[in-house]
């Protein structure tokens, strides 16, 4: 059965290590805050100048002066720091940052991705999303394995505008864990009770398949 | 050595039609709003503004683009406005859109003398466009160029009467890469105090970069999104 | 996550021959004494160390100096020191000078990842021999390239259990640039705190820039000058 | 009469407004802070990441986190700010100060500045002089008229290794106040009792005299 977001999440909270030091997207990438090992210490950054977000705020006690990349009310946890804009993209440009979590609207199989902006549609801008994927060590992408009418949105070449070259390292979608090889995109894992077969004919791109594939722990 | 003004009106003389702008802030966090409201009752305009955000159709920069006040804006992302929307398909209003580090950084090269930098962020997208590319450690970099300012408007939380300044939380964001960028440089703050107040390890904005300071008066502080738990 | 080491000795561990690092300071105020110490005592060799000064003759970075474990100084100023003199003109040490400001930003580029950018100090001087030039704004300027380091070793006044530093007053110089730019950044701290002491608005370097934390001992302090006036 | 270190300083410290930013130089620059006239404010530029220096600190009360860029102790004024060697640069760099005082070995008729080498010396470095002359809006060089062999000092080429180029405005010796124009040194200004005939002579390159030069008033 394919994942919901909250399942794509938890998948994704597997790749944590205690100590890292993690940007999450907007969107399915927000959740993964949600599953954070317990026992595990993970800082999040928030790229208009925290290190250390906390949960939303309780009602009645959100501060216009503490918001995150998505504009929402936030707190900050203990040994939290803040900086400026500037200062926040030194540490992302720099590759201080451990891993990235996004969402994408496509990537191709040498690891580029589009995210940013639909041709006809209203342009809302790339905000942080560019500096993001041409620096970061890791990028995993969350994202639906296809689009609402059923397309594919892992490719041989991106058609929509490009955010980032060869930038991707994993895509965790509702079907399928892929990795970008060298050789294009690999499957790691399946969803569980999907098919390797329905993986393939959703994916619009040469899939290598070694072995068995597992099932998806989370 | 007088700095201190008595209000956004008398701080912003001087602004004029055609002149480009920083403002600080990100989303509504951290703008100047007292320098907006006085900007969008002079009446001044074609204004290019360096902004993160263009604000929403009622606050912040939308008061400018409803007003049509603004020739240009140059952001990383413009979403949450409709009249930006419209100004910009029917061709009013001329956007650049750039990464937001890269916007960040333009800001500081400006302040700091440094002309050109090469960056990775959008080699190979439309962002390099026109723009001259160099592999560094077997990457593609982009070089891009500082940005300066006639005025930089920034908000901060506390300053002092030699322009030193303080920012709080995530409302410092484009204020301080920005402050170090204008001409002239002027500071909206909550809380303006005499100097030797503030602890001098504790300064983001030295006084050297603002010339200009006055305390705010009636900040709404409006919240874009708000989210929160119930207590518990 | 635990970033917090006993002593020096432990901090330093990975540190090879061969390897560069960056150490802060001033003259011989805010410099890592007890890192210094420690790879003094450590018979690590072969080092690159780009650091503005190089001690004096028995103190800071004149102890590796003594014992010849710098095979090359990247600096601004080198005086105050003869033991270097003897080195640099016999030829056992390399020397490549940097204009100060050019050093600074050279540390800050490599940690904030950008791999070059220009600057005007310098051109039309020796500095400029064998670097590209370019004119902005009818002025020449010179492409630089950003320094990172294997370690980065950083002092600073309060430090807390996830890595966060405060400096205090003219002890900050090149520390807060060069904690930036080290693939391991060592910070010796006078005061180590547990995470949630210090003030979130106030921290100088955020953690994410520095690996490793101790508390310092049996700091010197030492000042080259001492210039006073008499007590009214 | 030549003007001895103290005269010069206070020369120059009639070139200062209130308002202004200065960084002095080590030597005869440092001494200009003892002339700023009473009632202007006046904030002085420390590159090692200060603004706001102070007088000597008290008989055992230096601090050895308080220095200037000479290495002395030193004290804060207040309304100071303290910050990192990376941004004191980025203010110098960025044409923040409003004037910069520095002592030379030599300068040329176009601007030109040597003050940190001497072929077959000890090289101590440039230290931050390269940073200041490249982007001062205004640089003011004090100096002796001419080395202690009297050797002009004043050259149409400078003979030792460049600190910047085109780069110094006006130059205040010993023996007169000299500008830099388009055309080459111009004499504006003569010490209490130096001729102008004398200076002409111990300058090493045409010097424009027009008019009568007055003496200099300190």
């Amino acid at each position: 059965m394919a994942l919901d977001k909250n399942g794509i999440a938890k998948r994704i909270a597997r790749e944590l290590q205690d100590g890292f030091y993690v940007n999450l997207g907007i969107g399915i990438p927000t959740l993964v805050a949600n599953y954070i090992p317990e026992g595990m210490q993970v800082i999040l950054q928030s790229e208009n100048g925290l290190l250390g977000i906390g949960p939303f705020p309780y009602e009645g006690e959100q501060d216009p002066d503490l918001i995150n990349a998505g504009k929402q009310t936030i707190t900050y946890t203990t040994g939290a720091a803040f900086f400026d804009s500037a200062t926040s993209f030194a540490m992302i440009r720099g590759g201080h940052i451990d891993l990235t979590v996004l969402g994408a609207f496509e990537v191709s199989e040498n690891g580029d991705l589009s995210s940013w902006k639909i041709p006809g549609k209203m342009v809302k801008g790339m905000g942080g999303a560019m500096d993001l994927v041409a620096s970061a060590k890791n990028i995993i992408v969350a994202m639906t394995h296809t689009d609402p009418k059923g397309n594919s949105k892992l490719l041989r070449h991106c058609s929509l505008p490009l955010t980032g070259i060869a930038c991707v390292k994993k895509i965790v979608t509702d079907l399928a864990v892929v990795e970008i090889t060298a050789g294009g995109f690999r499957l790691l894992e399946r969803a569980p009770g999907v098919s390797v077969e329905e993986i393939i004919a959703k994916t619009a791109a040469p899939l290598l398949v070694e072995g068995t594939i597992p099932e998806m722990e989370s | 050595m007088n700095k201190v003004y008595p209000n956004a009106v008398a701080a912003i003389e001087g602004i004029a039609d055609n002149m480009t702008l920083m403002l600080g802030g990100f989303g509504l966090s951290g703008i100047p709003e007292n320098s907006i409201a006085a900007l969008a009752a002079s009446g001044i305009k074609g204004l290019t503004c360096i902004s993160n955000n263009a604000g929403v159709d009622d606050f912040g920069l939308g008061l400018l683009l409803q007003n049509r006040q603004i020739k240009k804006m140059i952001s990383s992302y413009v979403g949450e406005n409709a009249e930006f929307e419209r100004q910009m398909l029917s061709g009013e209003l001329e956007v650049e859109l750039n990464p937001q580090g890269t916007l960040a950084e333009r800001c500081r090269a400006g302040g700091a003398g440094i002309p050109a930098f090469f960056v990775p962020a959008g080699a190979g997208t439309e962002v390099a466009e026109g723009k001259e590319t160099r592999v560094f450690n077997g990457k593609l970099h982009l070089l891009e160029h500082a940005l300066t300012a006639d005025y930089a408007i920034v908000k901060a939380w506390k300053g002092d009467t030699l322009g030193n300044l303080i920012y709080r939380h995530t409302a410092n964001n484009f204020n301080q890469p920005m402050a170090m960028a204008g001409k002239i440089t002027i500071a909206e703050v909550e809380e303006l105090v005499p100097a030797g107040t503030l602890d001098p390890n504790q300064i983001h904005t030295p006084g050297i970069f603002v010339q200009r300071i006055f305390q705010v008066v009636n900040l709404e502080k409006r919240i874009e999104f708000v989210t929160t738990r119930p207590k518990p």
